[in-house]
Formats: structure tokens, C-alpha cells, sequence
């Protein structure tokens, strides 16, 4: 049964061992043990604390699979705290004259501090197999299930950037176009650059005034807001979640960064509060839900078959309610395929 | 630096006078306009746009006019023939009625200490800084004219006319240069920039500042500078830079007290020499004297040389000798100039 | 029993009359009787016509009571169609410097197009009564109910501008330090300027450069997003419906503009479809909810008695029901209080 | 036109010499450091930033400095006491290492004519325009020293030290002038602008500038324009004035040929002034002749005249008398030159 819960340290040789096979430094998670490690240290701080408002913190998930990590997720609780994050906000300037019987759309991609303190959810990272999608929208949706029963610990609009495209030999069109005039470093230093804490080199290189986008190269203005083919999957589901993504792009790549109000993720909208019932008939034939038991450390999902009985109680096999850590009558946040 | 027209123009210009423009001038204005085909591109192709520009000079003559309009023909005049061959005209504040639109060129470093990265941009502005300016525009020589010497003429003409009218002139004048084109006279940084933003092609904008219907610049133009490390090369390396035709004229402004300060056109990014109205070589450095009738001494220096106020206003290039204070000129030339023994004349020596 | 309708010409006269007893121009309705018998016109023409995107269509409900004019509220289906809407957005840049260990804020207005085409509600204008707030909330969600209801009229996005402070001389602070620096006009010209249809002078004016908030006078700042005292109903009201007030405001007075995404607002978000049960037995002692029935040029709402029944119908009046032109099981839009 | 320097300067400036700074005058520049109590606000307040100064000009005299860092550090030496009493620096190309930032004012016209409105508005934009300039700044004489004509002393010498290294310079070349205070010290700019921007008080920022740090500059800054008209009045109008206590000095560069082209400071919005350093007087105007020894006649010119290269560059005001092509100049002038008979000498006449 898939489960997720917080990572812990006993997770990192198979964490290294999946960042290490999706290859390069990626936006999903550093793909470097060091880093892996502080980085699940201060996941299970984040998880242990009384939090008020979202800060500093990062809740790293992990999915299991019949005891074998399949997947992680990242959410950090406040993009760029305590500084702010950068995004290239595309912004829509009407260019209207008429006296010459014109009236069109001009964009220009300003540098923004838009997104700073939004929470920010890092694309899923699954094992390469036949189940990814299923694998990466129980994460997406355990992780906004954590949300929605631990509001304070995070901000009203949720954000999920996705890498941008680069052409065959791994370039990015929109990094040479844009970025390398402006940066002294390639791509890569700077996305690493970038993914460091002191981001104060982003002010001090960065362009300060809008760039107008039909200015730009063909190649760079196509790969606008687009994101790789191997991320289709994702972006679909963030769709499907009710994110939108015409707004902001990242600075360095032009990939899509999605947007949504909490309120209207449709995991959150959607998910109810119910006394859990352990119940003997139920299997296979119920749709699976995704199942959250409402806690933080001992926070714990699990993609299981449940039913709403007409009493208005949650039905679900007793394996899954041990999973979830809870018995009859305790609440449990499902959220509806 | 390049001088073509510099050689020949001293010995022949003398065949040239420049005098201000006069209301029966106006057909033969015209006539330069349409042979011009879009290189007096502040000029509708009408015989009324051609009257309306005579009525001005005449208003500005008469002291009639605004501080919004004020401002002056030149024309150049074939002496033997009497035809109009060229012309320059003289604004003296340019953008108080509607906005004077250009791009400034302006320089942006980032760097980074800890990326040990320092990279200067240039950048775009668009801008009105020269709003208040005098300036010269429309210098302008018939085809057939060329080479003689004309361009040269009417520009130290615009800054004879200047001096003895300084009062009326700002302290800063400019002149704007054409832009580099393609062969098929496409401007690279109007296929880069401005196409964008006027989806009417380079002519028709133009034309309609031509007509003086400059609202759509403000509607149209980009508000936000750009970024010109971010343009294509073809378009970046045409910033500043001048027209193969006119290269000859601009060292020709420069050793008169022009200098790029680093504005440029908003079509076609052509440079826009600007000078301090008062150190220009024709103001700064010509003199008042009393014209003399002789034959000046063989080998005798050569002047620029103006006889006449505002409507009188005439000059060409002629040799001359100083004796006391007296400029001497040949009565051909004094004729010429329609002055007299006595006359006061204002004339700057050729270097 | 209060009723809610599109505007026809038979009520030129009251809403004239109240607009004029509302005082000086406003944003909620012209107060000049020729635009207003326009203004009618053009919405009897919107709510005819089948509609399938939103453009320059105006919606103008008015409220009645007894067969009285209680109130009107016009609603535009896109802001600044066919060209652009003005608004000035706060713009939040973060200033850091390590080395100075400094971090702040700094707010700076930048002239933005962004809401155009958002569907834009005005304040609702009621005649100066002690059952102002009743008519107003009846009348912001009669109008949220029609949307919700008609949905390829209206834009994803709704907003709705309050007017700004004035000060005892009625002249705005926010002008004084700001648009009469742009504008070679008064408040009250540049104010009936900007309702009109030219609004290119907008663009030939007003600055192109972000205006950084704490350059400009203390009494600018400080009624920066402030509304006017005769507005907190509204105020409160929209809040209430979940709108926010934190990014736009008025270019003219600096007054708040707020918004929320369609599915947002509350009464789109909690109302229901249900079939309709005319029942003797409601009464006084039921909940007034606001119902309305769905249709466009024969749109109608109320505010009536209103009890959803164990079978999933909803039991209300005959009186609501025949002001409502429905009949038993007919379909009836519910928006709880 | 005010001069209170002018008049006493051109007949007690021979009390004065202007030479180089070399290594062992680290002591006294040190000393006039801090006697300047801030006014030398590039230089910090430490006998090893005193000496850095000093081991950059001797690198520079050596040829074995960067482009960066390439500078000269000129002394005012008192010639009775043999005591530094002021000084000026001059830097080859401004801000190749870090940006070197000011603010550019602009001109933005808003005119509607269906509202028949016009509005011209200054903006004030950072920039980095004047990257690669030459730059004098440092300019100081020690108040006790005051009123002797120090300060145009130095100017001059500044002018004919790039005259004679003309190469090392860049063609356009600016100085600083610190702008309006209030008596208290504060600047109205600063209080409207600056302060809101940097949460640090403006001598701490300029601090943190003299040390280098200037990152903070790009960190904090307003990156967007900023609207003149909507500062206060007071802040409004020193932008682009001259501290009272300099207002001599102005006038003094102007006649020099520098002129106000619309860059100010980014902290009190002082003037900067421009020139085409070809055109400066001391460049375009001076010449090299050989100096010879005796008694300038009675009523001869006086001179700003300049003998030795490099480090032996030494600079003076004395009277001279032109024979045939050589100055005739004092046996003491030459001593305090250190120049003798047949020595190669530049100098500008004073007007």
C-alpha cells in the first residue's frame, strides 16, 4: 500500500540513490548526499516544531511502496524566506492607439518578489517506473492534504515551479538568450548558484528593468512558460489541481511556475473531515482515496480503498487505518479521487 | 574620419549663397520635397504642408510667432541657374507643443563580488531630455547638387544665422542623423525594436510624425527601457551609427562643436549630435566686421560670410583680406550677399 | 419582500433620483438621467443577447421593495474592454543587504494593465436607509448568483473598486500628491474622464515608472488603499464574500480595489442548484436565503425564507417562487446566508 | 557669477606649489585625512588606506597599475612651510572594478492634446553612465589655507598633469561638487530619497562607499526611476545645486569647460560636472615650450605653467615673458620646479 510520511535519516542512502537516477541537479531535490541529509535533518525539525507562520522550514515526503522508498517531495513552507524569492512576472502591457486602429498585447517579463513567502511545492521525484503518475499525485495530493490540516504552518497561495525546456544538447534557449547576458556563470552554476541560501548575487545581476518578450529570439520566446516533455505528467496534474501557470516563469530557464490559492487547490477544496470506521468489506472494489491522518511528525498518508457510508463515516481497510496511525472513530482528511 | 565632400566644397561653394527662406519660395520648396522622396521626412508631400512651413519663417521673422513654432528655412541657391538646390531648417525649442521623442543611451553595471562577475549593459531609454532644444534638421542637397560643397555651406549658414539671432536659440542645439539601412532601406533596429510596438511599418510612423500626429509614440512606444545586450547584433551594431550617405558630414559637425552625447533616434537609432549653442565654431569663433569692395590679395584666406538680418539674411563662402577692421570682398560677392561698402558682415575663416 | 431584476426603462426615474440623492459624481452609477437611460439601454441589450465570452457588456440590477427602488448595482463584464483598465499596483520589492543587515519591504505603485477584461462589480447604490446593508448584500450576491449561474458572460477574475479618501474639503490626498501631478485637469474632470469610453488619454498621462510609496507625503500614504467612511459596509461586505483589497488600487484616488477568483467568492462557492418546493409551511421563522432562477433577460432574485428539505429540495414560498417565475421542481440557485 | 576665489588667487597662488604625491608623504596626506573631518569622504580614515593611496599612485606612475586602479594623487604644498595643505586625486577610468553609480536626470513629457495637457517631468534615474570616465574628485585645501587661490591652483594643475599623460585618460572626464546641506548638516535630498532606501544615515553610507563596499549600493537602491515632481519642494531643489561652500568653485571648471550634463549624486544630489578632456582649457589651451631663466619683464602674463613628467611633475603660478619660443621664467620659479635652462615646460596662459 503506498504510504507517505515525513522522510528520516534512515531514508537517505535510497533518497541519494533516486536523486542520483533522475541526474543532474534538478529543482526536485539536490542530488547530493550532504545536502540530502541537512536537508532531512531540517525536515524533521520543521515536522517536530510548534509552528505559528510559515518561516524557513522544509517538509521533505517520502513515499513508500511494500517498505521501499518510491518517491519524495519537497514543500517549503515561505519561498525565499527570510529574503525573497525571484520570478519573472509576465506582464501584459495593452499597447493601444486609436488613431492608428491598434490595439494589441504587448509582455514584458519584469523581475518580481511577487512570490516571496508563498509556500512553495518542488515538483515530485518518483522512481522511473510504470507508476509515476500514480505515485507523484498521492504525493502531490498527501502533501496538500498536510496543508490543509496544518494551516498555520503555511501561506495562502501555494506556487510549483517546473524546469523550463532545454534543446538536445541540454541548453536552455531562454538561459542563452536572457540569463547569460546577465549572469558571468553557465546554466548550471547558476541554477546551483541559485538553490544556495544567499541569493543577494540575484540583485546584484539581475535586470532590473522589464524585457519585452517579442524582442526576444524566436527560440527563447517558445520556450516560454514551457516546461521539459518529461514533466508533462506533472504539469497535468497541477492543472488538474486547479494551478495556473500564465503568470510567472523562472528566471533562469523560462519554465512555468503554477499558482493557486489554497483555497482553491482542488485536493483542499474537495477534502473532508470524517470519523474513520475500520470496516472488513471493504477492497479492491472501492475506489482507492488518499487518506491523511491530520498530525505533523507523525504525519501519515496512504492511497487506500474507502467509501463515505451513509452514516457519515469514512470506510477503510484495517490496514490502511493502522498505516494512518488511527482507530474507529478518530478523523481522517480524505480526499476524493 | 572620412571628409568626401570636405576638398571640393571650399574652392566650388562659392558658386552657392544660402538665404532664409521667403514666402514666394514655397513652390520651389515643394518642388525639393517631393525630389527629396522621404528624406525630408518632417515634410508632408503637399503644397499646403510647404506654405504652412513658409507662413511660419515669415511669423517667426515678424517676432509673430510662438515659443512653440519659432524657427527658420535656410535654402541653398545655385547662383548661376537661381534654382533651390538645398535647404536646412532651424527650430529653435523643439518639443513644447508635442513631446520631442528620443532614445538615450545609458550604461548599467551589474556586479557581483562573490560571483566575481562584472558585466556593464547598455541600455534604452526612451526619453524627452531634449525637449527645449534648438535644432537643425532637414539639411537637405539636391542630388544633382552634390558634392560641391552645399551641406557644408548650409550648416555653417545654420550657425551664422544662429549667432546673430542668439537670444532666440537654446543653450544646447542638436541635429539628428540619419540611421544605418539595409540595402533594401529596412532599418535593422526598426526590424528589432520598433516593428513590435507600431505594427505599421517604418515609412507610415514617419510619415505621421511628419504630420505631426505624435500621440501614438506615447501610446506605442515601449515605456520600459531596453536592454541592448539583449537585442540581435545586427540591430545593436547600427546604435549611434550614420548613414553611408551622410558620413562625410558628420566629422564635418564634429570639428564644428557636435559631439554624440549618447541620444539616438527612436526609428532607426541614427546618433543625434548635440553642441552647446554658444561653442559652436560659427558662434564662438566668427566676427563682426565692416565689408570692404576690392579684389582680395592673391592667396587671400577664405570665409564664411554672412550679410543681412532676418529676412536680409544671406551667405556664402569667399575669399577675403583683412585691412584695419574692414573685411574686403569682391563687389561680385558683396552684390551677391546684397551688401554694401559699410555693410556689417559676420564671417568665420575657413581653418 | 425584496426583489432583485435587470434595469428597464420604466425605472429611469427612480434610479435617477437616487443616484442624485447619492450626491456627486460616483463610482457606483452616473448621476446624469441621459447616461443612466443609456446605461439601461445597453443592459437590457447584455442581458437579451446570448453571450458566449465576456466584452463591453454592462449589467445594471436593481433592487425593489414593495414595488420601490431600494437600490441598483451595475455589474461590467470586462474592465476596460475592448482596451485596457488603469490600476495602479502596490508592488512589493524586497530591499536585503547582508552586509548592512538590512531587510525591507519597499511598496512602489506601478501603473499596471493587469485587470483588464476582469469582470468588474461597482458598489452597490442604495437609497439612504437603515436597511442599507441588507440591500447591498442582497444585491452583491443576486449579482455573484448571476454569474455563478451565467458563466460564459463573466471573467474567471471578479473586482470591485471602492472610492478613496477624501479629505473634509473633499479633495483626495492621494490626488493631490499624485494624479494632479500628472493630469493638467481637477479630480472631479479627471474622475468623469475616466468613466467615459476614450480613456487613451490614460496612457499619453499617467507614469510609466513604478512611484515608490514612501517618496510620496505622509497624508498620501496613509490613505493608500483606504476607502471612505460611508464605504465600510461595502468594505466588510466584500471581505465577507472573500475578496481582497491588498495589491490594486485607483489611479485617481488611491482607493482599494478588491479581488477574487470566480470560484472564490462566497456566494458562487456555497451556492446551490436544487429543485424548488413551494411549501405553505415556511415562514418568518425559516432563514432568509437569497434565491434566483437562473435565466438572463428574465433574471430574477429574492431574499426570502428559505429551508433545504431532507429530499434534497429546497422549500420556499409561493410568493418567492412567483416573483421568481418558478414553479414547483423548476430549478432554483440557493445561496445560504 | 560669484568668484570670491578668483581675484587674490591668481597673485598669492605663487605661495604654492602642486606636485605629486610621493611614498613619504603618506604621514601629512593621512594628517590632511583627517583634518578634513569627512570631507575627503573617498578616503578612510587610516594611515594603511592613506598608504594604499600612495603605493596606487606609484604603481600607476610605473606603468605597473590596472586599468582600475590607475590614478594620481596631486599635492598642494604650502612653500614657506614645505606643508601639505591640500590636494586632488585623479582616476584614469571610474568604476572597472565596482559600479560606479549617480543619478541621471531625464525628462519625460506627458502631453494628451484631447485634454490639452502638457507636462514635462524630471526623472531621476541610476545609472552607470559614467563608467570609463576620467574622474577629479578629492579636491580639498585645508581651511587654514584658504582663499589663496589653492583650489584653482589644483584645478589647473590637474588639467596640464592629463595634458602631458593624455594617453591614461579617458575622453570625457568629470568632477563631483558636493551638494546643498542644511545647517545641520543633513542633506534635503537625502532626507527625502536616500534615507528611505538604505535604513543606514547618509555619513554611514558614504562611509561604507570610501571603504569600497559598494554593493549595498545595487542591494538597496531604487532600481526605478524616480518622479521629481513628486518629491518634496525642498529636496526638489537641490537636485543638481553646489554646497555653498564651493560656489566659487563652479564658475572656475565652468570657464575650464565643464559643463552640468545632468548627472547628480546618489546621496545629496550634487552636481557632477562634464568635459571632453580634449577640450578642457588646460589641455586644448596649453603649451609646451622651453624655459629659460631671467626676470619676466615688468606687467609679463602670468602663467599656470607645469615642469617635469611623472613623479617629478611639479606645477606653479608665476609670471613669464615669451622670446622667440622659449618662457622666460624667474630663477626661483625654476628651482621650485625643478626645471633649469632648456627644460621642456607646459603652460596655459591665464586669461
Amino acid at each position: 500500500m503506498l504510504t507517505i510520511r515525513p522522510a528520516q535519516h534512515s531514508d537517505l542512502d535510497a533518497l541519494a540513490e533516486t536523486a542520483a537516477r533522475a541526474g543532474a541537479p534538478d529543482v526536485s531535490l539536490p542530488n547530493d548526499p550532504r545536502l540530502l541529509g541537512r536537508l532531512i535533518a531540517q525536515s524533521e525539525d520543521a515536522f517536530a516544531a510548534d509552528i505559528d507562520f510559515p518561516g524557513e522550514e522544509q517538509y521533505l515526503l517520502v513515499a513508500t511502496d511494500d517498505g521501499a522508498l518510491v518517491g519524495a517531495m519537497l514543500v517549503v513552507a515561505a519561498a525565499g524566506y527570510p529574503g525573497a524569492d525571484y520570478s519573472f512576472r509576465n506582464e501584459t502591457i495593452i499597447h493601444a492607439s486609436p488613431e492608428l486602429g491598434v490595439n494589441h498585447r504587448m509582455y514584458a517579463l519584469t523581475l518580481s518578489h511577487d512570490l516571496s513567502g508563498f509556500t512553495l511545492l518542488r515538483p515530485p521525484l518518483v522512481a522511473g517506473d510504470g507508476r509515476r503518475v500514480r505515485v507523484e499525485r498521492a504525493l502531490v495530493q498527501a502533501a496538500l492534504a498536510f496543508i490543509a490540516t496544518q494551516p498555520a504552518r503555511f501561506a495562502e497561495d501555494l506556487i510549483a515551479p517546473l524546469p523550463g525546456m532545454v534543446d538536445d544538447d541540454g541548453e536552455s534557449p531562454f538561459w542563452s538568450a536572457v540569463g547569460s547576458r546577465f549572469f558571468g556563470v553557465s546554466y548550471r552554476e547558476a541554477e546551483r548558484l541559485a538553490l544556495g541560501k544567499d541569493r543577494s548575487f540575484m540583485a546584484e545581476l539581475m535586470p532590473h528593468h522589464p524585457i519585452y518578450v517579442p524582442l526576444l529570439p524566436v527560440g527563447a520566446q517558445n520556450v516560454l512558460g514551457q516546461t521539459r516533455a518529461g514533466y508533462m505528467p506533472t504539469y497535468g496534474l497541477l492543472i488538474d489541481e486547479g494551478f495556473e501557470a500564465e503568470r510567472y516563469v523562472d528566471v533562469f530557464d523560462g519554465g512555468p511556475t503554477f499558482c493557486v490559492k489554497r483555497g482553491l487547490a482542488r485536493s483542499i477544496r474537495v477534502a473532508q473531515k470524517l470519523p474513520l470506521a475500520v470496516d472488513g468489506s471493504i477492497g479492491r472494489s472501492e475506489p482507492e482515496c488518499l487518506l491523511a491522518n491530520g498530525e505533523a511528525s507523525r504525519f501519515r498518508a496512504v492511497l487506500a480503498p474507502a467509501l463515505r457510508r451513509p452514516d457519515g463515516r469514512l470506510a477503510t481497510t484495517a490496514d490502511a487505518a493502522s498505516r494512518l496511525e488511527l482507530i474507529d472513530d478518530d478523523e481522517v482528511c480524505c480526499v476524493p479521487a | 574620419m572620412s571628409l568626401p565632400e570636405q576638398v571640393p566644397l571650399s574652392a566650388s561653394a562659392g558658386r552657392f549663397i544660402v538665404r532664409v527662406a521667403r514666402a514666394d519660395d514655397a513652390a520651389a520648396f515643394h518642388a525639393l520635397v517631393i525630389e527629396a522622396d522621404g528624406a525630408l521626412e518632417r515634410h508632408a508631400e503637399s503644397p499646403e504642408a510647404s506654405r504652412a512651413t513658409l507662413e511660419r519663417v515669415e511669423r517667426s521673422l515678424a517676432g509673430k510667432a510662438s515659443d512653440a513654432e519659432r524657427g527658420y528655412l535656410l535654402l541653398l541657391e545655385d547662383c548661376a541657374s537661381g534654382e533651390v538646390v538645398g535647404c536646412v531648417q532651424l527650430v529653435c525649442s523643439i518639443g513644447l507643443d508635442q513631446p520631442f521623442y528620443d532614445y538615450r543611451l545609458g550604461k548599467i553595471v551589474h556586479s557581483s563580488s562573490r560571483l566575481k562577475s562584472y558585466r556593464c549593459h547598455e541600455v534604452l531609454y526612451l526619453c524627452n531630455d531634449l525637449t527645449g532644444c534648438s535644432e537643425l534638421h532637414s539639411l537637405y542637397v539636391r542630388r544633382d547638387a552634390r558634392g560641391l560643397g552645399g551641406a557644408a555651406l548650409l550648416t555653417k549658414a545654420a550657425q551664422l544665422f544662429i549667432a546673430g539671432r542668439l537670444a532666440e536659440f537654446a543653450p544646447r542645439t542638436i541635429i539628428e542623423m540619419h540611421g544605418v539601412r539595409d540595402p533594401d532601406d529596412t532599418s535593422p533596429f526598426w526590424e528589432a525594436v520598433g516593428r513590435h510596438f507600431f505594427k505599421v511599418d517604418q515609412r507610415g510612423a514617419e510619415r505621421l510624425v511628419a504630420q505631426g500626429r505624435k500621440a501614438f509614440i506615447a501610446e506605442l512606444m515601449p515605456k520600459h527601457p531596453v536592454y541592448l545586450s539583449l537585442l540581435p547584433e545586427s540591430a545593436q551594431s547600427t546604435v549611434g551609427g550614420i548613414h553611408p550617405d551622410i558620413a562625410g558630414l558628420a566629422p564635418l559637425l564634429e570639428q564644428d562643436g557636435f559631439h554624440f552625447e549618447n541620444h539616438v533616434d527612436i526609428f532607426d537609432a541614427g546618433m543625434v549630435l548635440e553642441a552647446h549653442t554658444r561653442t559652436l565654431n560659427g558662434v564662438a569663433n566668427s566676427r563682426e566686421f565692416l565689408a570692404g569692395a576690392g579684389e582680395p590679395a592673391d592667396g587671400a584666406q577664405r570665409w564664411w560670410v554672412a550679410a543681412g538680418e532676418g529676412e536680409g539674411f544671406c551667405m556664402t563662402a569667399a575669399p577675403g583680406s583683412l585691412a584695419a577692421d574692414r573685411l574686403i570682398l569682391s563687389p561680385d560677392i558683396l552684390s551677391r550677399l546684397g551688401a554694401s561698402t559699410g555693410a556689417s558682415v559676420r564671417a568665420l575663416g575657413t581653418a
